[in-house]
Order: structure tokens, then C-alpha cells, then sequence
């Protein structure tokens, strides 16, 4: 907390809080509960359309999928924890955002978990990978739901640090909504499932402030996952939603007991009385304090009519769950505690709710400057980028996942996006997409280039889309610099979304992302959902036989792209995003998948036609012939048209019969060779630049445990 | 010289132990009045080392615990 | 009709894809919390998931629950008795398969589609699949390393294979003896198997060759 | 009366052990002439019983280990 907001508070409340109330200002003032350094900015997402049921503001948002269905949607970081306890702290990010839609009264049905780390030839770096991996997938694994996707990059401006993003999304019937705010009175408050013990106390302080060299202070920011509770927290809570006796309902997270609490009963202007040492406790000796901001996990907070405990209480100790009540709510909007029958705190409540914003000074800046592509060799760039951990194959990740439980998922983990089955006919897309390196450049076209590749992604299998959630990982705001990439992001994520007719219903933002005084770079991560019918699904990978498309204009755009990162090339200009041409190629795409005339489709992203094209070799039965000088572009070096990162484009396999009937959808199309053979063969002119053994180029592409030291 | 270590980690106090709970109480469950339980993680093994102790404890703080929720002990004896 | 109870134990986590494809399968299923009683039904399904978390060993809290005397007595009966995964696990622990599930070779959780040689198609889970015939199902486990001191003991069902049938090295992805994958009792009605049949339960999912299993199983149960 | 239980659970000689193995190699990575590293679990537990001794081998057999694959021992303390 600033000086300036503890004058603010003073003055507000007429007197000076006591150390409890400190304690819960504290928690609610900090930025990862208020967001007081990013509302300002936010206001500008687009938020509401037909698809929306539930905008931003409660803990998840919620889509529309058909009459009967509605998609619960959210995302969250967990950069700091992960970054000093890797497996406890993805683990325990897991479990946060799985209670953010439990608490809307959806069952989770699907995870991503977009993660970054810093470069693999360090120990220290291999260690956060396995850990976070290993955290995430002990937690999703054990509590059934499947990680079903997600993004994994390395880079050097990470070292030493993580980001943790994780999206997850419920499936509800319309009936079964329940709002994490309270419309009445005199309603009881159950918490339920794990006991409160001194673990992550401070937790969103902490993940508010830069990470220092000393870590171990950090200590109780740090908490141990428990699955096992979470699992029969999700039964337990829906079968509790299920019986329409849940009047609001609330995880607790960040800010513990005094967010939960009074966010549930502020919202709608009435109070509340928690009765603090009616929580259960795991550690004996226990103050107020440590009780009212505990970030233990695994908690959920019920509302319900007096009448109802009983009954509610009893599907919790079906389950064996530990509940309690611990308070009520009032008609007057205050938060008032008590301690063994002594009045400990009594506040406004609104002075807990309505945090301030700050708007920090901006300072443009540009790292953009135009370079000269270097003089490399098609086959040396080529092995770099495809051998670059970035390109590399994630399979290592994703086989520990149990991405098939629950037995709904369609496209796996590997494919643009994955799709789960949600009834007989149609399913649900989900992907997530970002690119630091892009947004470093450009943190305005970077973003609206997260939301195209999300589009991408959707399109390319066959999906509608339908909405998008954003998690904004950033330094500290105080930076200028810092809080000028952020204000530009938001202003790209709106554009972007703008164009596509597309909403934001739920995000996260995550400040002080920094080890040491070194800022990262601007990592705004979209994820996205869409609607497909499942007959219609294509391929994404190459069978012979087939002619090749590329749809969309290349342009000499490689600032931020995995050749420059593998050549260690500063600078360069970010690929510019041209919302009209994005937009046409997307229905156009769609198009053709929806007539059938496409076998195969495959966006193009990181590394360009030469990666996209390998990767669908890679993933098919057969290698390819491409002449890349037939390519659609804006240059004529082989190496611009093979690497550059540029928007708007696919690639798609179909029969010779389709062409004209494809042609006509698009206005950059071309064809460019066939599929078919053992080999990738890159020709320019006719001439060959590069041929492989595509099982030459599969044996590379799965060698991330190698990279790991592993025997297999 | 080689030396036969035990080490063993265990979870500070205070935090949660959802394993050693639920093992706890499945004993529990079958009869048995036992109180307390923990699981600690307990590695054996051989090492070639001049200075074990100082090398034991750094094996520990690097790979074996995390010291922001594990304390440690260990045992260090001549392979004779 | 039939009518199979799908046990839920705290932890459990395949049980509604379990009863979704038992009633594909034309039978009648019901999730049955562990506390309750196995009365009135014609089978016993264990699925998959992480009964207790997996603490201990995987299965091995579950295996020593109330609810297993009634299954046993199923397994007496000659019965149908499934276990999927940590249904599997689980009847080991509890002693109505011989053997122990291991952690994997690489001891970390895999998901993976594998191929599957059927070995022994005259128990009543396998009699609508042929001879030899490849199939294809995911597994997800940690622990799924069968062993055996003595493998001419069991009577193997499922083994991982090549594409082709060849029960290799290669094709083994965690270590079991003998790549096996699946075992029943002597008698042949109580089954477990690593590989999940209710994944490969839907042509959307990637493959039917699960529900096969399912429909043996309700056949056996309406004599 | 009240005891004092560690025990300590271990795979039988012969069967390999995969997860040592691999912390084994992890530790040889980072330059420690680590051999043979086993993983054994361990459990520490306070037991009211009048037999413990019968009921702390009942307890291993039963539930901690899995006779097939297992060998255990341990050990007993009256708690002061
Ligand atoms: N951490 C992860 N968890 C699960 N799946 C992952 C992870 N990282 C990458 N993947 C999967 O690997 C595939 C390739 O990822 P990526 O290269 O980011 O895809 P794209 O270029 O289509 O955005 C995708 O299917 C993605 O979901
Ligand atoms: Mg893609």
C-alpha cells in the first residue's frame, strides 16, 4: 500500500484502523485484488455480445453455447509462487482457477496452461520446467480434469523465472448459475473443505511487489496443493448448486476469508459478520489476523438461508468435507469481525471494495528498428528454427497430462486447438496464444497478433469462435515504460477483438512480474473459445496425394521471430496485423472447411511456412514438395518467405478437384507444391534448397527429453 | 572415499500434509489409534566425496528439498 | 435389463465416461458412492482415477474399504467384475488379481494411445473381439508397470503391441512384464486393465474399440 | 500406552526402482558421485496400542506395504 492510500484511508474512515483492519485493507488494497493500476485501461475491452451471458466482474465468465449449455471461461497467472516453488505453485494456480468456475456452478471441463521459462541449458531453468509441469499435472490429473492444450516457450529474458498462466472452462445449464454475490440479508456463510492454517498469508502482497534475491522470506507465500480436497470440493459444490439452494458462492483465493467475504456480500451493497474464530484451524496458536487473510487452499464460501444449513451441510459431510458456519450477512453495508465474542473489526464495508485507481506516468517506447536479414543459408536457418525448443515438439509435457479424462476430447493436445465433444453434434474449441517477443517490439500489434493467432487457431479447426479471455503478464506499472506496453496492449487486445465481433468475458493481470530489477517482456496470453461441428473437423496433418495452399501475404516481417531469437538478432519490426485481411482469410477458411473442400489446415505462427509445413509433415504420412518462390509475398528472399512470422495465414492440403471452387474464396492464394513421398522438400524456382527425411525431421521435433537429460 | 547416506525431508511444521492426513486416517479407519502421521521423503544412497557433509547438504538444498517448505536431516557413515 | 454399478471412491475420476459407455453398451449403470451397497445389481465396474489421491500407492487405501468385501463376493459369484486403470490397481491391492502395479519405467504419469494385442478372447469382457486382433485405447496412469514373480501364473489378455500385433520392447511403454496390460482371474469374470475402454467408446474420441469390451461384458451379465 | 513408529518400507532386492534411478542420474548431472540411490518410504506415526509391535507389523502388511514387492522394518519408541 501507498502512503498516499493509507492518508486516503485515515481520512475515510475518520480514525486510525487497528492492526486486523491494516491487515485486511492490505490484502484488498494490493493490486492483484483490486486491480487498481489496471481498471482504468480494461474499461476499454469490448465485453458484451450476443454470445455473452456474463461479462467480466464475478469469478469466471460465461459463454453461451446452445440453449441448453453455457461455457463458464477463466484464466489466471501464478508467476510468483511458481517462480519460487515451481510444483506447488503451478499446482496450487491449477486449483484456483478450477474453484473460479466450480464457483460459478459449472463443472470444469478442460485446462491450458500456457508456460514460459527461461532458456533450457540452465539447471536452474530445467528445474522450474519439471516442476511447474510436474505441478500441474499431479493437481489436474488427480482432480479429473483434463489439461487439454497450452503453449511452452523459452527465453532468455525468463531466466531464472516462470509464468504460470492457467485457462480453464466449466460446462452449466442455464438453471444452475449461481452469482458470487449476495442479494439479501441474513443469509448464512458456510466455508467448507480445507482448514485454515498460516500458509500464504501475504500471498497477494507478495504477488504484488518484484520478487528480491532472497526468496526464503517468501516462504509463507508458499502452499501446499491438496487435489484430494479439491476433487471433493467440485462434487460436492455441484451437487450443492444442483439442489438451487446455493444463493452465492465464492472460492477463496487471493485476499482469503476478508475477500471472499466481503466481495460475496459488498457487490450489491449489504454487510457482513464473519465470526473469525469459528473458522478451523490447522495450526494451533492462531490470531485474527491470520485467520481473516489466509490464502490456505482448497476453501469455498456458500451462501444460504438459514433453514438451508443443515441440509447443504450434509452433502459436505457425504463427502467428508470439514464445514462451519462462520458468519451472516446484514442489511448495513459494514465488515464487522468478531473474536470470541469481542468486536476485533468493523469497517465500511465499501472501503474494502472500492479501491482507488492509480494511473502511473507512460513513457513510450521502441525497441523496433529496422536490421538487415543476415546472410545465413536456407538448411542452417532451417535447423536452427526447427530445432529450437520453441519449435520443438511438447509431447513431453502433454503425455504426463491426462488430457483424455472425463472423455470428451476430440483434438488432443498437438493440434491448433483442442476441441472436447459437448454433445453429439458439436464441440468447444479452447486454444491460447501469445507472443512476448512480438509484443516486445510492438506491444500494440503484439497483442492484437495474440488475438489473431487465437482466431487462427479456431479457424483451423473447423471452430466459430465465439469468445476470449486475457491474462496480462507484466513488470511493474511504476515503470513507465512498463505501464505504457501495458495501456498499448489493452488498446491492441480491443481493437483486435473489435474487428472480430469478438468479447472478453473474464481476464487476469499479473504486475511486478521482475527477478531482480529486470523487467519481462510484455506477455499479454489470449485464450480462446469456438464452436464446430464435429463432422466438419479437418486434419491438420499431410496424406499424399494432395495439392498444397497457402492462403494469406507473406511480408518480409521478422523482428521477433524464432530465426532472429535463434540468430540472436535485435531489433527488427513486428509483424503488423491487417484486421481485414485476418478477418477475410478467417471466414474464407472457414469456408472451404465447411464445404469440404479441405483435407488438411494448419496456421502458420512461430517459425514461419517452413516450420508450419515440417510440423505437418511431422504429425501425417507424408513429406511434401513446396516451391516457396510460388509463395504469395512481398519479398523475394527465400529465407523472408521460409521465416517471416507474418499474420493472416494458413496452409491447407486438398484434392486437385477443390481448386477452383478454393481459389475463388480467398484474395492471396496460391498454390505452392503437393504432398506425398518420405522427404520435406523446400525448392525455390524449381531449384532445391533444402530435402529431408520427414523421420529425420520427426526425430529431431520429439527431442525435448533429450534436451532434458533424458535416457529415453 | 565413499560414504552411505540417508537423508531425510520432511514438510515444516505447520504446513499442509494432505498425504500423511489421508493415510492417517485410512489407518485409522482399519483400527489402529494411530496420531500424527507424516510422510517424509527418504533418499538412500552411495557417494564419492571428500567433504560428504558439506556436499550432502548442498545436494539437499538443490535437488532433494525445496527450503521454503521442507527441513531436512541426514545420516552420513563410512562403506566400509 | 442388466444393471452395473460404476464405484466411486473419493478420488475417483472416470466414473461418469465409465457409466456413459456401459450404457452405450445396453445396459444400466449407476455411480455407486463407496459408503452405499452393491445390492441389487448384475456387475461391478471399478474406473479409473486417483482413489485417495494415489497417496501410499495407487489403489491401495481404496483396495481396503468396506465396499470391497461385496465386491469379492461378486468376483465369488462368478459375477462380472471390471476394474479400468486405478480400477485395476485397486483389485490388486485388494487381492482379486495377483501381481502389483508399479510405477512406470520413466516414473512420471502417462497419456498415450496405444496399441493392444488380444490375447485371450474366452473370457466374458473379450468374447467379441478376435484372436490376436490389434486395438487401439489410451492409457493414463503412473503406476501401470505390471509385475509378476511368476507370469505363467495369469491369464494375460491385453499385451501393448506395434500397429502390426508384435508384442516388442518398443512397444512397451511402461515397463510390464511381458508388455501386459490386461489379466483376469482364472475363472476369467474379473478383469483389469491399464488401458481405458471407455475412451475408445465414441468414434468422435478416436476409436470404438473400447466399447466391444462393454458389450461382452453386458452380454455375460443378461445370462 | 503411547509409541513412537518410523517405518521404513523398501523395494525388494532386485526390483529396480525408477524413480531413484532417475533422482540418481538427476544428482550425477549436477557433479555428485551419487551411487545406487534408492527411494524408500518412510512414515513416522505415534500408535496408542498395548502390543505395538504385533499391531506395527499387522499395520505394514496390511496397508503401508505390499508383501509381493515390499520388505519393511521399523521402528518402536515409547513417547514421554
Ligand atoms: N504446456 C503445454 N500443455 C499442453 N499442451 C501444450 C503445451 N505446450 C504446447 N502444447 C501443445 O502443443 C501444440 C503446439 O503448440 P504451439 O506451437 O504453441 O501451437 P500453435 O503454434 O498452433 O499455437 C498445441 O497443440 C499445444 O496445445
Ligand atoms: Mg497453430
Amino acid at each position: 500500500m501507498f502512503p498516499h492510500e493509507r492518508k486516503l484511508i485515515r481520512e475515510r474512515l475518520k480514525r486510525e484502523p487497528n492492526e486486523l483492519e491494516w491487515a485486511m485493507l492490505e490484502v484488498m488494497w494490493s493490486e492483484h485484488a483490486s486491480y487498481k493500476s489496471s481498471r482504468p485501461w480494461l474499461k476499454l475491452l469490448p465485453t458484451e455480445n450476443e454470445h455473452v451471458i456474463l461479462g467480466p466482474g464475478e469469478d469466471a465468465g460465461i459463454v453461451r453455447f446452445d440453449d441448453e449449455t453455457w461455457i463458464a471461461v477463466g484464466i489466471e497467472s501464478h508467476n510468483h509462487p511458481s517462480a519460487v516453488e515451481p510444483y506447488g505453485g503451478a499446482a496450487t494456480g491449477v486449483g484456483g482457477i478450477v474453484r473460479d468456475i466450480l464457483c460459478m456452478g459449472a463443472r470444469p471441463i478442460a485446462l491450458l496452461d500456457p508456460i514460459r521459462f527461461g532458456p533450457l541449458e540452465k539447471e536452474r531453468n530445467r528445474y522450474l520446467f519439471e516442476g511447474v509441469v510436474k505441478g500441474i499435472a499431479d493437481y489436474g490429473n488427480r482432480i479429473g480434469v483434463p489439461t487439454v492444450g497450452g503453449e511452452t516457450e523459452f527465453d532468455e529474458s525468463l531466466d531464472n523465472y516462470t509464468l504460470v498462466n492457467v485457462a480453464c472452462v466449466g460446462i452449466m445449464r442455464p438453471e444452475h448459475l449461481v452469482h458470487s454475490h449476495v442479494t439479501e440479508p441474513g443469509l448464512k456463510l458456510i466455508l467448507v473443505g480445507n482448514r485454515t492454517g498460516r500458509d500464504g498469508i501475504h500471498g497477494v502482497t507478495f504477488a504484488s511487489e518484484e520478487l528480491g534475491e532472497n526468496t526464503e522470506e517468501d516462504r509463507s507465500a508458499v502452499q501446499i496443493p491438496d487435489p484430494f480436497t479439491e476433487k471433493l470440493l467440485i462434487e460436492a459444490t455441484l451437487e450443492a448448486v444442483y439442489t438451487g439452494k446455493v444463493k452465492a458462492l465464492k472460492d477463496l483465493g487471493g485476499g482469503g476469508l476478508t475477500c471472499a467475504s466481503s466481495e460475496m456480500a459488498g457487490k450489491k451493497g449489504f454487510g457482513a459478520v464473519i465470526y473469525a474464530d469459528r473458522v478451523p484451524l490447522r495450526e494451533p496458536g492462531m490470531t485474527p489476523t491470520e485467520v481473516m487473510i489466509s490464502e490456505s487452499q482448497e476453501r469455498m464460501l456458500f451462501a444460504v438461508k438459514p433453514e438451508d444449513v443443515e441440509e447443504i451441510g450434509r452433502i459436505f459431510e457425504e463427502y467428508e468435507l470439514e464445514w462451519t458456519v462462520v458468519g451472516e450477512t446484514i442489511d448495513e453495508p459494514r465488515f464487522v469481525v468478531y473474536w470470541r465474542g469481542e468486536k476485533v473489526a468493523d469497517l465500511p464495508i465499501e472501503l474494502l471494495t472500492d479501491v482507488p485507481t492509480i494511473e502511473w506516468e507512460l513513457k513510450p517506447y521502441s525497441a523496433e528498428r529496422p536490421v538487415e536479414t543476415p546472410d545465413v543459408s536456407f538448411g542452417e536457418a532451417f535447423d536452427l528454427v526447427w530445432g529450437s525448443p520453441n519449435i520443438l515438439s511438447k509431447r513431453w509435457v502433454w503425455e504426463q497430462y491426462d488430457h483424455e479424462v472425463q472423455g470428451r476430447t476430440v483434438l488432443k493436445p498437438g493440434r491448433d486447438a483442442a476441441v472436447l465433444k459437448i454433445n453429439d453434434e458439436y464441440g468447444l474449441a479452447f486454444v491460447a496464444d501469445g507472443n512476448p517477443n512480438h509484443s516486445y517490439l510492438n506491444p500494440y500489434h503484439g497483442a492484437m497478433g495474440a488475438v489473431a493467432e487465437v482466431v487462427r487457431n479456431l479457424v483451423s479447426v473447423g471452430a466459430e469462435p465465439l469468445a476470449l479471455v486475457d491474462n496480462l503478464n507484466f513488470a511493474s506499472p511504476e515503470r513507465p515504460e512498463v505501464y505504457w506496453s501495458f495501456a498499448e496492449t489493452v488498446r491492441g487486445l480491443a481493437d483486435a477483438a473489435r474487428a472480430f465481433g469478438l468479447a472478453y468475458v473474464s481476464g487476469n493481470v499479473s504486475f511486478y512480474n521482475e527477478v531482480v530489477d529486470r523487467p519481462i517482456k510484455p506477455t499479454p496470453v489470449v485464450a480462446g473459445l469456438g464452436k464446430v461441428k464435429l463432422e466438419d473437423i479437418p486434419q491438420g496433418a499431410f496424406e499424399g496425394g494432395l495439392l498444397i495452399g497457402v492462403v494469406g501475404l507473406t511480408k518480409p516481417e521478422l523482428g521477433g521471430s524464432e530465426l532472429f531469437a535463434r540468430l540472436g538478432v535485435e531489433g527488427g519490426l513486428a509483424p503488423r496485423v491487417d484486421l481485414e485481411e485476418e478477418k477475410a482469410n478467417a471466414s474464407g477458411v472457414l469456408e472451404a472447411i465447411r464445404r469440404g473442400l479441405v483435407k488438411a489446415v494448419h496456421d502458420v505462427s512461430r517459425g514461419g511456412l517452413a516450420v508450419a509445413l515440417t510440423e505437418m509433415a511431422v504429425a501425417g504420412k507424408a513429406g511434401f514438395t513446396a516451391d516457396l518462390s510460388k509463395v504469395p509475398s512481398e519479398t523475394s528472399s527465400p529465407i523472408e518467405v521460409a521465416f517471416s512470422e507474418s499474420h493472416s495465414r494458413y496452409i491447407v492440403a486438398f484434392p486437385e478437384e477443390n481448386l477452383e471452387e478454393l481459389k475463388g474464396l480467398f484474395k492471396h492464394f496460391a498454390i505452392i507444391g503437393r504432398t506425398g513421398g518420405g522427404d520435406a522438400v523446400f525448392l525455390w524456382n524449381g531449384r532445391e534448397l533444402l530435402r529431408k527425411p520427414v523421420s529425420e525431421l520427426r526425430a529431431v521435433h520429439e527431442s525435448l527429453p533429450r534436451l532434458l537429460g533424458e535416457e529415453e | 572415499m565413499k560414504w552411505r547416506v540417508t537423508v531425510t525431508v520432511r514438510l515444516k511444521e505447520g504446513l499442509n500434509d494432505p498425504e500423511g492426513r489421508v493415510i492417517g486416517k485410512a489407518l485409522r479407519n482399519l483400527g489402529y489409534a494411530v496420531e500424527g502421521l507424516r510422510v517424509p521423503k527418504c533418499f538412500e544412497f552411495e557417494l564419492e566425496s571428500e567433504n560428504p557433509e558439506e556436499e550432502v547438504e548442498e545436494i539437499c538444498r538443490k535437488l532433494l528439498a525445496n527450503p521454503l517448505i521442507h527441513s531436512w536431516e541426514y545420516r552420513i557413515e563410512p562403506v566400509s | 435389463m442388466v444393471k452395473f454399478a460404476v464405484i466411486v471412491f473419493p478420488g475417483t475420476n472416470c466414473d461418469f465416461e465409465t457409466e456413459r459407455a456401459i450404457k452405450k453398451a445396453g445396459a444400466e449403470a449407476e455411480r455407486v458412492w463407496y459408503k452405499t451397497s452393491l445390492k441389487d445389481f448384475d456387475g461391478v465396474v471399478l474406473p479409473g482415477g486417483f482413489s485417495y489421491a494415489d497417496y501410499l500407492r495407487a489403489g491401495a487405501i481404496a483396495a481396503r474399504q468396506e465396499i470391497m468385501e461385496e465386491v469379492k463376493e461378486f468376483a465369488e459369484e462368478g459375477r462380472p467384475v471390471l476394474g479400468i486403470c486405478n480400477g485395476f490397481q485397486i483389485l490388486t491391492e485388494a487381492g482379486l488379481l495377483p501381481g502389483a502395479l508399479r510405477p512406470n519405467r520413466v516414473p512420471r504419469f502417462l497419456c498415450r494411445w496405444v496399441h493392444l494385442r488380444v490375447n485371450d478372447t474366452e473370457t466374458p469382457f473379450t468374447s467379441l473381439y478376435e484372436p490376436g486382433e490389434v486395438i487401439r485405447m489410451p492409457i493414463a496412469h503412473a503406476e501401470g508397470n505390471y509385475y509378476i514373480d511368476d507370469p505363467s501364473k495369469v491369464r494375460i489378455v491385453f499385451q501393448y503391441s506395434d500397429e502390426n500385433g508384435d508384442v516388442s520392447e518398443e512397444a512397451n511403454p511402461n515397463g510390464s512384464v511381458l508388455n501386459i496390460a490386461a489379466i483376469a482371474n482364472e475363472r476369467g469374470n474379473v478383469l483389469g486393465t491399464m488401458p481405458h475402454p471407455e475412451r475408445a467408446s465414441d468414434r468422435f474420441l478416436g476409436s470404438e474399440d473400447g466399447l466391444r469390451l462393454f458389450r461382452s461384458m453386458v452380454e455375460l451379465a443378461r445370462r
